[in-house]
């Protein structure tokens, strides 16, 4: 057996594997064929998944918590030494398990959604493109390695975005996408110059190792967080950069499940998780992430409640969900973040591969006022989709009501008004999801296609995903049931942010709060069923809907502001900048510098009369004057 | 020999240098007051022997004789000066029936 | 030795293309001169031991003490081996451009290549100084006779403007030789000259201007999207690939050993209107039409970032700007490369005459995207270790500038995917018939793309090649300590 | 000795004011050759006789004579020159006499003119003259054969009469065709 220090050494090949399976699939685009290249990727990303298994089950954090491989130096300047290395600890194994495990499920599921696809191998590269950046950035020792993966997801982001690139409505959500991570990657950019100025190098082990130097509530080190947190307001869609994520939607589904749902949106929590140090540091960022995640949470819950396309629902309840792991981490909670982080992975990559199957089903079609009755023709879809909305509705004991209910815990234990809001929110969320769930799959067939259950390569990362989410609370079963909270144990090693949580409440009042959420959801279900479950008619359209019930279907038109705001207001500044500034200010000041010449030239000419005896009469003063300036000298 | 370099320095050299700027000016006041081209090229000439006459007087007072190979010189270029000046005047004649210096203003650019 | 060879190879197939002038081999000899000048550099980069190197030292104009001193430390070597690979890719551009009289373009090409290497390696402030005009004529001759729309009055416009900059120059160069003792002019004793404060303030505009205007930055820039976009593609690759690179090193040669006073003094100035103009640049190039002009202005807004990067005055500032030069210089050419293989395909280089080439172009699509990429800094590419190096020293002095500058990233984005966006993607909009990216496309992006990538997962040989010099250069001026 | 000096140096000035007074430009003439030959008689003051023969030759014999052909082929004796204003005549007069005195306030200022010791007779002979002409200033001396060359050619070009175009426009080409 070998050791975990000698495995440690071979974990680049986790990275490796899938950007082989790119190059390979880039290169080979033609010759692989539909199957081939979807296989080849598949395989490696299942061999990065068996690389880090390995890793996993030879980790023995209590010995050895912390192992960095160092691959070479790659920015070497004056006091500056930034080498390429990864770091295997808790973190990042928790991670990696996800994006290889819940990536190996999406590959196989995509061969058979993208199998029609002519441009199946490029989107294969892609995915596996996005395997590889995402391993980066959870894998990397410092921050700088954790940046690359940061812009290469985001880059694989735009690309699958703009999948079908023959949408101009595709390629705007896609550079949306793409601009607005950039707008938190100013952030983080800032934030590591920072870190880099206060600590004189960006590996996590020296900075996390040293951050206790400074005091509680340092201003640079809130500033650092503060920044790092605007960087993961960008990739996790949050307030105010969360609204890219519902356009993300138009990429192919599995796009939406491993990206926009299961891995590539939680890289801000892993980033904010990892420094938890840091944040311990600064308690007004605390706050901020606090309040800014359950207003995310409660703000993407409600337009959850009127959108009328399958993704979009699951976008939106994709926002919402983040903004509860922001508040969780908000809360200091950040085993309780990390844990949602996995089950949230768990059971949205099934909800998003539900819809991508439902969808399939019909042919493409995604208006869920077109469909209805599928649980009879789609059985396994069905049945994994409501394991999916029970789990993440959080009924006990699927995944979704242990993490779910370790955030509120942490919130009660805060603040009751913090606990009030996210349960509240909790109930939408159940709302939307069981409409969701009412709509597609019962009452009467509204389309007008016909429906057909997918394909074996579908269904079986479906059940799968639907086991994970039933079972994934035992990852971190807390301890009024029984359970050591092994997850958190786990984390502790690895984040000394979790190892420093404590919540202390009576098991007593443990009971209450899940007995009230519980029965508050299942009463919330109820309503939905009776409103939803035997609905025949379809929903107008916004237009006709009173105020509020409007502004929230039409998404509390933020994105209608954000266009006021800056999108065109920024155009308007090009073109004015380049009409204006550029050809009336700029070029006639350069060409001011010839024309004073011309006008001076004018000017002189004047003195050129012709008259010779002129000229005599000037040259004569000219050597007088010269022969005086030579004698008297000035 | 001794007799005549006595009496070259009968005279000081200050006085050679007075008689040559006197001419030198009344020269140029000539080529400044006069508009008749030909009287100004003549004043020129005026000018020029002036300076040949300076050059002259301290060739011998200091016993060097490239002073005056440089009058030989000058005398060389006023040649050449006065030929080609005399044929401008005549082209000017023909062409604007003048000497006057100021018809040469059409010149100016 | 070496160096003279790497100076004459280029000089002389220039003269022989000028004098022989064939027109079938002309290409074909330019580049062969070309790529034995990349053979000569990389020969020299081989041996290079960290040391600084005075490899030609000749009498020139014994009366007034001036000497033909040739010779590179790491710095002046990196832009060696920039000009040097450069051109290789700049001739062979011309394979797919018919202009006429094929032998005297890549006559002026190739002396253009001499002159800006003489510009890299000279180590006398008048050396230094005939070589930098002299590089410009060849330019101009180009500019005047091959370029496009209105190319008389944008290059008589851009040649007097420069020229302008050149005169400061000289003045500054010639009032410090008479400032100093021996009046040999070398660089290490203008180096040594310790003028004071108030003449620093002043000289400091009279030596900096000429490459402000060069590079150029903010208020100084008008002359650049015009003259880019007209210019032939050969003069805007040599123009934005490798002369804007002369006036970082001027600047780095020049203004900070003379008057290091003064630029302390004018520093934050420079700074800022670099930072800027970065920003300006890149509004502006959000709404351009003209695929050619948005490129030009991307030039504008990166070379702000450039210079602010090297008035940080850190290792981490002046390293990045470096490193960041050879980045700039490399996608400046696969950039202009690119628009000139639309140009080709569409016939124009108005955007609004593209859209949707993805489906017919996939493979150009593809280097486009990567070559993109490279623009907007993304990490493992080149441009972004110098951007973030240069993040860095802009943080150590202040971090508002740090602010203004990492802004640009977003900037970048905006533009540079919009651009893509309008060109590529989208449905087939104008149903053109054009081929995808042949053999000879590949050749000439490829390489550079390699360059690219290798060098954002590997920036150690050229940091390292700079690293030295900078941090030597650094610790003599008093004025930082 | 001196009484010739003075004699000379009177009749120089006196013959040079009438050059620039004179109403008609051979009246001129005249008095410049007057001049001339007073100058002529400084030089043999000087005990400068080659040069002396030279001037006399060169300026009296050739140039003058030049003068007085152009004069006299113009017919330039008889056209009234146009007088300038009092104003621009009294400018000139004053501009001259300031020039004389910056130049003599020069020479008592800062110039240095005070005679060498080693006084040698033999300089202005036409031996030691031409001894310093051919050794070491023969490349000049042959050199300025290039330039009455070039300057022969020029008044040449200048002189002769312009090709048909410009025959009509001429008013004075009927007069050269007589005089040639």
């Amino acid at each position: 057996m070998v050791s975990f220090e000698q495995l440690a050494h071979l974990s680049w090949l986790v990275p490796a594997f899938p950007l082989a399976g790119a190059l390979v699939n880039a290169a080979l685009r033609r010759k692989l064929g539909a199957n081939g290249s979807g296989a080849l990727a598949t395989l490696l990303v299942a061999a990065s998944f068996v690389v880090s298994a390995l890793l996993f089950w030879s980790h023995r954090p209590e010995e050895h918590p912390v192992e960095v491989v160092t691959l070479f130096d790659w920015i070497h300047v004056g006091g500056m030494s930034i080498p390429f290395a990864f770091q295997i600890d808790a973190l990042s194994l928790t991670m990696m398990l996800i994006v290889t495990g819940v990536g190996m499920l999406i590959h196989l599921y995509s061969i058979g959604y993208m199998h029609d696809d002519p441009r199946v191998a490029s989107f294969f590269a892609m995915l596996n493109l996005f395997t590889f950046a995402m391993l980066l950035l959870v894998m990397g020792a410092n921050y700088l390695i954790t940046f690359i993966g940061w812009e290469g997801v985001g880059l694989c982001s735009y690309l699958l975005i703009g999948f079908w690139y023959t949408n101009p409505a595709y390629n705007y959500a896609a550079r949306k996408a793409f601009v607005m991570n950039r707008i938190g990657d100013v952030g983080v950019v800032l934030a590591l110059a920072l870190l880099f100025h206060l600590f004189g190098t960006l590996d996590y082990t020296a900075v996390l190792g040293r951050a206790g130097g400074f005091g509680v509530g340092n201003p640079l080190i809130v500033g650092a967080t503060l920044l790092l947190f605007v960087g993961a307001m960008g990739k996790s869609a949050q307030i105010p950069l969360f609204t890219w994520l519902p356009d993300a939607m138009a990429g192919p589904t599995p796009v939406s499940a491993l990206i926009h749902a299961a891995t590539m949106v939680t890289a801000g929590i892993f980033l904010v998780v990892r420094s938890s140090v840091l944040f311990e540091l600064a308690p007004f960022t605390k706050d901020v992430i606090l309040a800014i995640g359950t207003a995310t949470a409660l703000l993407a819950a409600s337009i959850g409640l009127f959108q009328n396309d399958i993704k979009k629902v699951l976008a939106y309840s994709t926002v919402s969900q983040l903004g509860y792991m922001f508040a969780a981490l908000g809360l200091g909670a950040y085993s309780a973040g990390m844990f949602h982080v996995t089950t949230h992975a768990f059971f949205k990559a099934l909800l998003f591969l539900g819809a991508g199957s439902v969808i399939h089903a019909l042919g493409g079609e995604q208006d869920i006022r077109k469909m209805g009755g599928l649980k009879g023709v789609t059985k396994i879809t069905y049945i994994t989709f409501l394991i999916g909305t029970l789990a993440i509705a959080g009924i006990f004991p699927f995944s979704g009501f242990f993490s779910k209910d370790g955030i509120l815990a942490n919130a009660y234990a805060h603040s009751p008004v913090v606990y009030a809001l996210l349960l509240f929110g909790a109930l939408l969320t159940a709302f939307y999801m069981f409409r969701l769930l009412f709509l597609v799959f019962h009452g009467r067939y509204r389309g007008d296609r016909r429906p057909h259950e997918s394909p074996a390569v579908i269904t079986i990362p479906l059940i799968v995903l639907a086991v994970l989410s039933l079972g994934g609370g035992l990852l971190n079963l807390p301890h009024v049931f029984g359970g050591h909270e092994p997850m958190k144990h786990y984390l502790a090693t690895a984040a000394d942010g979790v190892a420093g949580e404590h919540l202390h409440l009576e098991a007593a009042t443990e009971w209450i709060l899940m007995g009230l959420s519980t029965v508050l959801v299942l009463l919330t279900a109820w309503y939905a069923y009776g409103r939803f479950a035997k609905r025949t008619t379809l929903d107008g359209e916004p237009a006709d809907m009173p105020f509020l019930k409007r502004l929230i279907a039409e998404k509390w038109r933020i994105d209608e502001l954000y266009a006021t705001l800056f999108e065109k207001p920024y155009g308007w500044l090009s073109t004015t900048l380049f009409t204006f500034g550029e050809n009336k200010v700029m070029t006639p000041l350069m060409n001011g510098v010839g024309n004073v010449t011309l006008r001076a030239g004018k000017v002189v000419r004047r003195l050129q009369t012709g008259n010779a005896s002129f000229y005599l009469f000037a040259m004569v003063a000219g050597i007088i004057v010269f022969l005086l300036l030579t004698l008297y000298g000035v | 020999m001794n007799e005549i370099t006595t009496a070259i320095r009968t005279v000081p050299l200050e006085h050679y240098v007075f008689l040559s700027f006197v001419l030198f000016s009344i020269g140029l006041a000539g080529a400044l007051f006069r508009r008749n081209t030909i009287i100004i090229l003549m004043c020129l000439e005026l000018m020029f022997n002036s300076v040949n006459l300076l050059l002259a007087a301290f060739s011998a007072f200091h016993s060097d004789p490239s002073g005056q190979v440089f009058v030989f010189f000058i005398m060389l270029v006023a040649a050449a000066e006065v030929t080609v000046g005399l044929a401008i005047l005549v082209m000017m004649k023909r062409n604007v029936d003048s000497v006057d210096v100021n018809q040469l203003n059409r010149l100016r650019w | 030795m070496e160096l003279l060879v790497l100076l004459l190879i280029p000089f002389l197939s220039a003269t022989l293309l000028a004098v022989v002038r064939p027109t079938l081999a002309a290409r074909g000899i330019a580049l062969v001169s070309s790529l034995a000048t990349l053979a000569v550099a990389l020969w020299l980069w081989y041996r290079y031991r960290g040391e600084p190197v005075m490899a030609v030292d000749l009498d020139w104009v014994p009366a007034w003490g001036l000497r033909f001193v040739l010779g590179y430390d790491g710095t002046g070597l990196l832009m060696v081996i920039l000009t040097a690979v450069l051109f290789p890719f700049i001739i062979a551009a011309g394979f797919k451009q018919n202009l006429k009289h094929p032998s005297l373009v890549n006559a002026l090409l190739l002396y253009a290549q001499s002159f800006m290497l003489g510009v890299f390696t000279a180590q006398n402030a008048f050396l230094f100084y005939i070589f930098y005009e002299l590089s410009l004529l060849p330019v101009f001759f180009l500019l005047l006779y091959w370029g496009g729309e209105r190319r008389r009055a944008i290059t008589v416009r851009f040649f007097i403007y420069t020229l302008l900059g050149g005169l400061a120059l000289l003045f500054g160069i010639a009032y410090c030789v008479v400032q100093e003792p021996t009046h040999s002019a070398d660089f290490s004793a203008l180096a040594a000259l310790h003028l004071p404060l108030d003449t620093q303030i002043w000289l400091f505009w009279a030596l900096f201007l000429a490459f402000a205007i060069k590079l150029p930055i903010f208020p100084f820039h008008s002359w650049q999207p015009d003259t880019y976009t007209m210019a032939p593609l050969q003069g805007t690759m040599v123009l934005g690939g490798v002369m804007l690179k002369m006036g970082l090193y001027g600047t780095l040669k020049f203004v900070f050993p003379i008057v290091p006073e003064g630029t302390a003094h004018w520093r934050e100035w420079v700074i800022w209107l670099s930072l800027i103009g970065a920003i300006y640049a890149a509004v502006i190039a959000f709404r351009q039409r003209d695929l050619k002009r948005l490129v030009a202005y991307s030039s504008l807004s990166h070379v702000g970032l450039l210079t602010a990067g090297l008035f940080a005055w850190n290792a981490y500032g002046v390293s990045g700007s470096l490193y960041q030069a050879f980045a700039h210089a490399v996608l400046v050419v696969s950039l202009f490369y690119i628009v000139g293989a639309m140009k080709d395909r569409v016939g124009s280089s108005e955007i609004a005459a593209m859209g949707g080439l993805k489906l017919r172009t996939p493979r150009l699509a593809a280097l486009f995207l990567l070559v993109v990429l490279n623009a907007v800094a993304l990490p493992l590419t080149q441009s972004f270790v110098g951007e973030w190096l240069m993040f860095n020293g802009l943080w150590q002095l202040n971090g508002w500038m740090a602010f203004a500058a990492v802004t640009t990233i977003v900037l970048g984005a905006i533009y540079m995917f919009y651009a893509y966006q309008r060109v590529m993607l989208g449905p087939d909009k104008w149903q053109l018939e054009v081929h995808d990216a042949d053999g000879g496309d590949h050749l000439f992006l490829v390489p550079l793309i390699a360059v690219t990538l290798v060098l954002g997962l590997y920036p150690a040989p050229i940091l390292d090649l700079v690293n030295g010099p900078v941090q030597q250069m650094l610790s003599t001026f008093t004025v930082l300590r | 000795m001196q009484f010739l000096f003075y004699l000379f140096a009177a009749i120089s000035v006196i013959s040079a004011v009438f050059v620039v007074s004179a109403k008609s430009p051979i009246n001129s003439v005249i008095a410049l050759i007057v001049c001339f030959l007073s100058i002529a008689g400084h030089y043999i003051l000087l005990n400068a006789q080659f040069l002396a023969m030279v001037h006399i030759i060169v300026y009296t014999g050739a140039i003058m004579v030049l003068f007085l052909f152009v004069i006299m082929l113009l017919n330039l004796n008889k056209s009234a020159e146009p007088v300038k204003t009092l104003a621009t005549r009294i400018a000139a007069v004053i501009a001259g006499g300031v020039f004389l005195l910056t130049l003599l306030a020069a020479v008592r200022h800062g110039l240095d003119i005070t005679p060498a010791r080693d006084f040698d007779g033999g300089v202005g002979l036409v031996r030691s003259v031409g001894l310093s002409l051919f050794n070491e200033f023969l490349l000049p001396f042959e050199v300025s054969s290039i330039l009455f060359l070039s300057a022969m050619v020029g008044a040449l070009m200048l002189a002769k009469k312009e090709p048909a175009a410009s025959a009509g426009t001429s008013p004075a080409a009927p007069a050269e065709k007589r005089v040639a």
